[in-house]
């Protein structure tokens, strides 16, 4: 029994949270003012948690399962939700239903554990729903705003549909195979074109959630009307997740099928990469910049998983730690700015290093991480993915994705000109930045940079395989 | 055996003179700038001297035969294993020659120049680029490799460019020394294509390596410099005449004379100098220098030299005769005279008696040195005197300036060839070389020194009769001691250089050529030249319109010739309109339009893409939905039946 | 000596600039850094020398290896060779020259320097990696303070000329990282430059990842036709950046081209040598004819720069030994050369703020020492014997003549033309400028040089006669190198 | 007529999935979106149900994930309506056409 | 021949698309909800047919009886009765039908290409009693753990629900 809780300790301790936050609620409540330390406190030691008490094996049954990958990935996934509970900290403090919020992302985030551990179809879809319909119901929470509620319709429209055709696509796997368990599925090798549509119908889910194209399409405009929490919680947790346990299903359940969805994720990684390029190239707020920026950061990754090696899972790993530092950071300036001043555009950001030197290098350190410009970690991050995926793909292949870094570098100085180089008679004013944000901001820009330069984090993600 | 010690001084100290002056002189010498360069040169010429006296007299000549020293050479730039520019220091009779006349005629320049750029502002850059110029001279003169030689061929081009626009606020300077500097430069092109013929044939960049190995027939270097063609003309010939092209650009040479008359805008004592008996030289001494492989190896090539220099030297002396400008007239006159030297090592051939055209080519530049610096010297003191270089302005000076007057007149009488003067001696061997060789170029030789005593006399008297001198009177006189003296000098080389031996010091081969003198020869020479010195008497002793009408009943040609047979036109068409219209703008064109083009069109094709693209974003969640559905089918059927 | 030490003082240098507090404080300390860094370079170049004396015949000396990622085999795998020492000195002296010219920097110091420091720590690390990863770090590393450097403290069209710097560069850059994917499957997951350079690459896939090193590292160089972000580059660019840029940045390219695309891939260069010798000796006679039309000082020198660097690719085309050696020479003094050359731009351009070539005129008057180093320049530029860019010109001439076929002859030939086209641009902007009559009145009250100008223009010509004058040790430098490339070129 | 078996409801099961989805991108009510969205849940646990049933009836796999999903169709209906309900509120409408603002 | 069984199937498989289709073309919103409840029922017969009682039940009880009535209160609230649906626009309509049509006609073809083919033995009977025994099973099959995902699922949709729904309380 003392195995089975050390087993599922990231579980129920992020349980433990959701029930203690409710019985708050639900008892006298409390202030923000010190809900919010509390709860930055307990996703704290939720982090710290994380690293100790590591144990493998399954339980449940086939229904559970965890490695010490998967506790990392686990560990990643908090280390981020604690940089979001302290980066919006400026948000967070003015919301009504704080305690709720909080309750709904760390459902969330108990889905997104529960995915990486499931060993089934069934607790996969269950995991999944679990983390994606509360995200829905947050992306609401700026609630007299009518950009919210619209991002938050489209979300669970789509999130539904999207659902409804990864269902169909189990029940037709179940049918072919009979089985929904992971370890048995990896064992039929029987293909079928049958068998090859419920695949493709079941790996349109995955796509739908990591914003592939051309699933993504709802991704721009949640991302843009949904709180700044909600979308970086979005854009950078629920991405990873889906994006760690999308190796596990090709890499292990699906890996009779390998010859398929190897050209499928290489075809796919190409069409997100360029679409998102061509579409972030253009846009002028923030959030959406950033959201088709993760859409072609998401074809990267797809890249890194096409290597179907051990690098491909370690290099998607580490990429993915490096991303939730820098993307995270993007946000977090961002949301710093719109929140004191209500600014989102490009163009208002301009003659941002004279006013605020500190976030706008924290910006521009982000920005050149998830452009993939050393020495920030984000270089290493892409040589990793691309060195995974260059273990198949052809050269003219590479080429042109590494091309389209190019073209992505050329967005993201968009964003560093405006802040360095342009003139403006009214730049945006000074800003006070809160304890906590600039504790989180430091963090991350300490990610971004340190990151990269020790080599051996590469090697421990390595050596968890 | 040579003095290393001595020749590497000679060779240093009007570098020295250029460092000292150049870097301190302005702060420190800016009185005695001429002071200290004079004094330098002074002793280098004594020492340059010195070496020449040990080299003739004492050392050189070994068993009759003069031979060729390496006293000191050591590696500068390594290229291959075997190719490598040694810096060297050759000792023979036509580079210690050379450095006689070189260091002399700097030293007369020096001096002269203490009086005429008395008060300049920039005296002491006028002394360092002096100084400079003495150096890149005698270390062109004393290269072992053909690459030092070019190296110091090309520190004696920027000299010269320097010294050009010295008066760097004219712009007709500037533009004169741009344009000397350019055309040379072109030249030298063809030089520096040249040297890698020659060097990769050869393996070898050293010139006495170089000439044992392309002159004999029996080396595997020769054989294959022979067998290897381009274009029918084997790899030697190409060589040659590329090598000789730089030097036909440095000696002015019809066509890249244009530059010279135009390098007259420098100082007067700089042409004197440099424009007319040292650099231009240059030509001549490379020539004489690889002449056993022009010779020996490639006749045509010899030949063709012969012609250059024959044609230069009539056009020259036609164009001489229409010029007003004197320094032009002489300008043309230094080019006539070292078409002569060439033609004469065109017609030679390598040894014994038929190497006369050698002998005489190289006595010729020396006799040619002393007299045309004299005349350039004598001319800026006419210049310093009445503030013009025109003709027009001048005449009846002969009592205003009686020394510049007999000085002037001697060297006139020098370059005419009139016997016994320097020019009568050199001039002799030359057309005697000719006759025997090419009775064409002979006839154009006679042609030729005609004319060049008609224009000589025509500048003479212009400048020193015809009308009485209308100018402002004699304020300063003809100048100091310190212009007078080089001018004494010098009109005492022009008279006596021509009674040396020359024969006896060098020679094609090193052994000694008897001079052969035949005063039967001489007669028609000597009478030619009195005829063109009868004529310029009648027309401009005195100031008559016999010019005018003659000028006239022949216009077109006179005017073709005035316009020194439109020469400069056509380069400045062929720079002006083809290498700027024709070649420079449209490659801006091509580079602004259509290379940067493509490097934009790229972003802008991008962008309008990404802007055609953007309606796919419609905002409708059931679009999304249908993209969706349409995406899993698409993605099905392409894995289910294509893949 | 301990080649960390190279990497370590630059980021310390940097790092103090972060912590100053006034500009001053920064000058000084950027100042100090870089010339430490230039003692350290010059320190080096002895002690190699000393070991070289003493008999060492070692390939790289003072090599370091730090495992960087063991799974991956990534190492940090350091060391010199004569190559990279005379790329250091040339980095370290124009790095002290650009920290003087930028003495009146007003505007956001601290920033500025921090930036340029930054830019030369990727330098020195780029020369002195021997792991392709490694060097691919830090060849990135200093692209972006390009950016920053021509965005902000630029002029003209900066904001176009640093996106397009940026972009074309990384381009170049995204080529090269394709590369050394390639090269980690072919070397058997292992990028290290003197292990790939040990086994055998097949021809066909030489044939494939040349182009793309090639060409990668040819953009950073100006390789025709990959040249146009140097002219708009080094136009916008501050003065310190138009001199990093051509004195820096280029060389990064040349020495890639030649490090990583000749010496792994032979089969690949000859292959593609002929292709090489036509672009580049398009490029030199293309940039010389281009400069010619060129009235703005900067664009001037840029095109020049085109036309000049092309006369190191050409070297490279021909693989020959001289050849290579002369196209590393050619680098180094073109490096100095044109650093020296916008620093002159740059100094005339601060006192009368125009760089149109027909706007200025007699400035010899007023400005006698940076007139004189003009001349100088340019004197080196056209190929001056006594001055660095004769050495190198002849010897890349000499090189290439020992290609014995009319091809590589012809290319000789038209290359060597562009001497004259060279000395007509030169000429006429250096006549312009410096002679003739004194322009613009208000020209009369200009002043000369400054201390630190004249302090940094003389380290510059220091380096530009030590080699035009004495080309022996250079060339004793470059020579073992280059003999080891020409080694594997030729298969021994 | 045949004897009606898998095959057949998995024809009828396929058929009320791609109705729904067409209801889906037709209707522009958000709430008959959502009815669209169960038509589809149902026709996936049909078709469970019908591959449990014929086919794998060994486990019962099939019908747990039936269960399952409608336990999460009704968690989703619900989130789904309260987000109807104040897109509502603040939109004065539920044609999806009025929720458009957030576009390109 | 067709035997009681088949007619039965027969006329559920009818009601179930018919009320289907009918639903997604009405341009009645409360009409729609019918022929969805109708459908629904359509669906939760064909589950008796198929001898899977519970589902059924669970089938009327959570829809029929919870999601439908969620459902019409909603249209209650935001709807005023009777008005006629907006129709869709003819290109949409088209679009729409083609995307669908193909996605049928693609998967009813893999469908009837695919043959299923069974390698169980025994039959497990869907019981209340199988399924609660498994259902709480947490070591064999360990289904409880899918039904405490379900109700953190439940809960999170209920704060959710609360806090957005809700609103007018704090916020206005």
């Amino acid at each position: 029994m003392n195995e089975f809780f050390l087993l599922m300790k990231s579980e129920l301790m992020v349980t433990a949270i959701i029930f203690l936050l409710l019985f708050i609620k639900v008892g006298k409540g409390m202030q923000n003012e010190r809900l919010l330390p509390l709860i930055q406190l307990l996703l704290l030691l939720n982090v710290i948690f994380g690293f100790f008490f590591n144990q493998e094996g399954n339980a449940f049954g086939d229904m559970f399962h965890s490695t010490p990958m998967i506790v990392f990935e686990k560990n990643i996934l908090n280390v981020g939700v604690y940089l979001i509970s302290m980066l919006f900290s400026d948000w967070f403090k003015k919301t009504a239903h704080l305690a709720e919020y909080f309750l709904l992302m760390l459902s969330a985030l108990l889905g997104m554990f529960f995915m990486l551990s499931s060993a089934n179809m069934l607790m996969f879809y269950l995991a999944l729903e679990l983390a994606s319909i509360p995200v829905a119901a947050m992306a609401n929470f700026n609630l007299t705003q009518k950009q919210s509620s619209e991002a938050a319709m489209k979300m669970i429209l789509s999130a539904a549909f999207s659902s409804g055709i990864l269902l169909f696509g189990i029940s037709l796997i179940y049918g072919v195979t009979g089985t929904i368990n992971f370890e048995e599925l990896s064992n039929y090798t029987t293909l079928s074109p049958l068998y090859t549509m419920a695949f493709i119908f079941l790996f349109s889910a995955f796509a739908f959630k990591l914003s592939v194209v051309p699933f993504h399409f709802w991704t721009a405009d949640v991302y843009e009307g949904a709180p700044i929490a909600t979308t970086s919680f979005l854009s950078v947790i629920s991405k990873a997740a889906v994006a760690f346990i999308l190796i596990t299903v090709l890499y292990k359940v699906f890996q009779p099928l390998q010859n398929i969805w190897y050209v499928l994720v290489l075809l796919l990684a190409f069409i997100t990469i360029v679409i998102g390029n061509l579409f972030a190239m253009r846009q002028q707020n923030m959030k959406r910049f950033l959201a088709y920026s993760s859409i072609a950061q998401v074809g990267f990754i797809l890249v890194g998983i096409s290597g179907s090696n051990t690098t491909g899972i370690s290099s998607v790993v580490y990429f993915l730690l490096v991303y939730v530092f820098s993307n995270l950071a993007a946000f977090g300036v961002v949301s710093v700015i719109s929140e004191q001043v209500n600014k989102e555009s490009i163009s208002d950001y301009k003659g941002l290093y004279q006013t605020n030197p500190l976030l706008t290098w924290v910006l521009a350190l982000s920005l050149f991480s998830l452009a993939g410009v050393p020495p920030t970690a984000g270089f290493f991050g892409k040589f990793f993915l691309l060195t995974a995926g260059g273990a198949k793909a052809s050269y003219a292949f590479m080429i042109v994705v590494v091309l389209n870094m190019v073209i992505s570098l050329y967005y993201y100085l968009k964003v560093v000109r405006a802040m360095f180089i342009d003139q403006n008679e009214t730049p945006i004013a000074a800003i006070q930045i809160s304890a906590p944000v600039k504790l989180a901001l430091i963090i991350c820009s300490a990610g971004i940079l340190l990151i990269g330069l020790f080599g051996w984090i590469f090697d421990f993600i390595q050596s968890l395989n | 055996m040579p003095n290393t010690i001595n020749i590497i001084l000679v060779l240093l100290l009007p570098f020295i003179s250029f460092l000292l002056l150049g870097l301190l002189g302005k702060k420190y010498f800016s009185r005695t700038a001429g002071i200290v360069g004079t004094l330098l040169l002074l002793i280098a010429t004594v020492l340059a001297m010195h070496t020449a006296y040990e080299y003739y007299f004492v050392y050189g000549k070994i068993e009759g035969l003069y031979h060729s020293f390496v006293p000191l050479q050591f590696q500068w730039l390594k290229f291959t294993h075997s190719v490598s520019i040694d810096m060297g220091l050759i000792i023979d009779s036509i580079s210690v020659m050379m450095l006689v006349v070189v260091t002399f005629i700097s030293l007369m320049v020096h001096i002269y120049s203490l009086g005429y750029m008395k008060g300049d502002p920039r005296f002491s850059t006028y002394y360092a680029f002096l100084g400079l110029f003495t150096f890149s001279m005698l270390g062109l003169v004393l290269a072992a490799n053909i690459f030092q030689m070019y190296i110091f061929w090309e520190l004696v081009g920027v000299s010269s460019f320097l010294l050009i626009g010295y008066y760097y606020e004219k712009p007709s300077a500037v533009a004169a020394s741009k344009k000397a500097f350019i055309v040379t430069r072109f030249a030298d092109f063809g030089f520096l294509i040249g040297i890698l013929v020659l060097s990769y044939y050869g393996d070898t960049l050293n010139f006495a390596t170089l000439i044992e190995r392309l002159t004999a027939p029996e080396s595997n270097e020769f054989k294959l410099a022979v067998s290897s063609t381009f274009l029918g003309m084997s790899a030697l010939t190409w060589g040659a005449l590329l090598v000789f092209m730089g030097g036909a650009g440095k000696s002015a040479m019809f066509p890249l004379h244009i530059w010279l008359p135009d390098a007259m805008e420098g100082p007067t004592p700089v042409s004197a100098l440099i424009h007319a008996a040292t650099m231009v030289v240059a030509g001549v001494y490379l020539v004489a220098r690889l002449f056993p492989v022009f010779a020996l190896s490639t006749p045509v090539v010899l030949e063709g030299i012969g012609w250059v220099g024959a044609v230069s030297a009539v056009i020259a002396a036609i164009i001489a005769c229409t010029q007003t400008d004197i320094k032009r007239v002489l300008a043309y006159s230094t080019m006539s005279q070292i078409g002569f030297m060439m033609f004469a090592m065109g017609v030679s051939n390598y040894g014994g008696e038929e190497g006369l055209g050698y002998t005489a080519s190289l006595f010729h530049l020396f006799t040619h040195a002393l007299f045309k610096a004299l005349l350039f010297l004598g001319a800026g003191s006419v210049i310093h005197f009445v503030h013009s270089n025109e003709m027009s302005n001048m005449g009846g000076l002969r009592k205003l300036m009686p020394i510049t007057h007999l000085t002037f007149l001697l060297a006139c009488l020098a370059i005419a060839g009139m016997p016994p003067l320097a020019g009568f001696f050199s001039k002799e061997e030359i057309l005697l070389a000719a006759y025997q060789h090419n009775k064409i170029v002979f006839g154009i030789a006679l042609l030729t020194s005609g004319l060049t005593a008609f224009y000589m006399f025509r500048l003479y008297f212009s400048i020193f009769w015809n009308k009485p001198y209308e100018g402002h009177s004699a304020h300063h006189g003809e100048g100091g001691w310190t212009m007078m003296l080089p001018l004494l000098l010098l009109a005492a080389g022009a008279v006596f250089a021509g009674f040396i031996p020359f024969g006896s010091y060098v020679s094609s081969d090193g052994l000694i050529l008897p001079t052969a003198f035949h005063v039967t020869f001489s007669i028609a020479p000597v009478l030619i030249g009195l005829a063109g010195i009868f004529i310029a008497m009648v027309f401009y002793k005195k100031s008559t319109t016999h010019p005018n009408k003659i000028a006239a009943t022949i216009n077109g040609v006179y005017q073709a010739a005035y316009h020194k047979f439109y020469v400069d036109e056509l380069y400045l068409f062929i720079t002006k309109k083809i290498l700027f219209n024709l070649i420079g703008k449209p490659f801006a064109w091509l580079d602004k339009t259509v290379i940067d083009g493509i490097v934009n069109q790229t972003a802008t094709v991008t962008q309008s893409i990404a802007e055609g693209i953007k309606k796919m974003q419609s905002g409708k969640v059931q679009s999304y939905a249908i993209y969706f559905l349409m995406g899993v089918i698409a993605l099905a059927v392409l894995f289910i039946y294509i893949w | 000596m301990n080649l960390l030490l190279l990497l370590i003082v630059p980021l310390i240098t940097a790092l103090t600039i972060l912590l100053c507090r006034n500009s001053l404080q920064v000058k000084w300390t950027a100042f100090a850094g870089s010339v430490v860094q230039l003692v350290l370079a010059l320190v080096l170049l002895f002690v190699y020398r000393a070991e070289v004396v003493a008999g060492n015949a070692a390939q790289l000396f003072f090599e370091q290896d730090i495992t960087l990622i063991e799974s991956l085999n990534m190492h940090f795998h350091i060391g010199v060779d004569g190559i990279s020492i005379s790329m250091l000195l040339l980095t370290a002296m124009v790095v002290v020259a650009g920290v003087l010219f930028s003495w009146n920097t007003n505007k956001m110091t601290k920033e500025f320097y921090f930036l340029l420091i930054l830019l030369a720590l990727g330098a020195y690390g780029f020369f002195i990696s021997f792991n392709l990863l490694v060097l691919f770090f830090f060849l990135e590393i200093s692209i972006i303070p390009k950016y920053l450097l021509i965005g902000i403290w630029g002029s003209g069209n900066k904001e176009y000329s640093a996106n397009k710097l940026v972009l074309m560069l990384m381009m170049g850059s995204a080529l090269i990282m394709v590369g050394i994917l390639g090269m980690y499957y072919i070397g058997g997951h292992d990028v290290d430059l003197m292990h790939l350079s040990n086994i055998s690459i097949p021809a066909h896939l030489q044939k494939i990842l040349f182009p793309l090193f090639f060409i990668g590292f040819g953009v950073f160089t100006a390789f025709f036709p990959f040249h146009t972000w140097v002219p708009d580059g080094h136009s916008s660019a501050p003065t310190a950046g138009s001199m990093f840029l051509a004195g820096i940045s280029m060389k990064l390219g040349g020495y890639g081209c030649l490090r990583v695309a000749i010496f792994l891939l032979p089969e690949g260069a000859k292959e593609y040598g002929q292709v090489i010798v036509i672009l580049s000796s398009i490029a030199i006679l293309y940039g010389a004819f281009v400069t010619m039309m060129q009235k703005d000082l900067k664009y001037l020198n840029a095109y020049s720069s085109v036309s000049h660097v092309g006369f190191s690719l050409l070297a490279l085309g021909m693989l020959t030994q001289t050849a290579i050696t002369g196209a590393l020479m050619q680098m180094i003094s073109h490096g100095l050369m044109t650093a020296l050359f916008f620093a002159v731009i740059g100094m005339i351009y601060d006192r009368t703020h125009t760089r149109m070539v027909n706007e200025l005129g007699g400035l010899m008057k007023v400005m006698p020492f940076i007139t004189t180093v003009l001349f100088i320049v340019g004197l080196c530029s056209l190929g001056l014997p006594g001055l660095s860019g004769f050495v190198a010109e002849m010897t890349v001439f000499v090189g290439s003549w020992q290609n014995d076929d009319v091809f590589h002859r012809v290319a000789t030939i038209a290359a060597a033309m562009s001497i004259v086209v060279t000395a007509v641009y030169i000429l006429r902007a250096v006549g312009q400028v410096a002679m003739g009559p004194l322009k613009n009145e208000a020209y009369a009250h200009l002043t000369d040089a400054k201390w630190n100008e004249k302090l940094a223009a003389i380290i510059l010509l220091a380096g530009i006669l030590s080699i035009g004058l004495v080309p022996g040790w250079l060339n004793d430098l470059l020579t073992p190198g280059a003999e080891i490339i020409m080694n594997r070129i030729t298969g021994k | 007529m045949m004897e009606p078996g898998l095959y057949h409801i998995l024809f009828i099961s396929t058929a009320l999935f791609f109705i729904g989805m067409y209801g889906f991108f037709t209707r522009r009510n958000l709430i008959t979106m959502l009815m669209s969205i169960e038509l589809i849940l149902n026709s996936v646990n049909l078709n469970f149900i019908a591959f449990n049933k014929y086919v794998w009836a060994g486990k019962m796999d099939g019908l747990f994930f039936t269960l399952f999903i409608i336990a999460i169709a009704a968690a989703e209906a619900a989130v789904g309506i309260a987000i109807i309900i104040n897109l509502y509120r603040s939109h004065q409408s539920i044609d999806v056409a009025s929720a458009e603002e957030l576009k390109y | 021949m067709m035997n009681g069984s088949t007619i039965i199937f027969y006329l559920l498989a009818t009601l179930t698309l018919t009320c289907g289709l009918l639903s997604v073309l009405t341009q009645h919103i409360f009409r729609a909800a019918i022929y969805v409840l109708f459908a629904l029922i359509g669906i939760a017969g064909l589950y008796f047919w198929l001898q899977y009682e519970f589902i059924a039940a669970v089938q009327i009880v959570v829809y029929v009886g919870g999601i439908i009535v969620l459902i019409i209160f909603s249209i209650f609230l935001t709807q005023q009765t009777g008005e006629k649906l907006a129709a869709p626009k003819l290109d949409r309509k088209i679009w729409a039908a083609l995307a669908t049509f193909c996605g049928f006609a693609l998967t009813i073809v893999q469908i009837y290409q695919h043959s299923f083919s069974s390698f169980s033995q025994d039959t497990v009977d869907p019981t209340v009693a199988n399924i609660g025994h498994q259902m709480l099973d947490v070591n064999q099959t360990g289904y409880a753990l899918p039904f405490e995902i379900v109700s953190m699922l439940l809960l999170a949709a209920l704060v959710g629900c609360i806090v957005i729904a809700l609103r007018n309380k704090t916020e206005q």
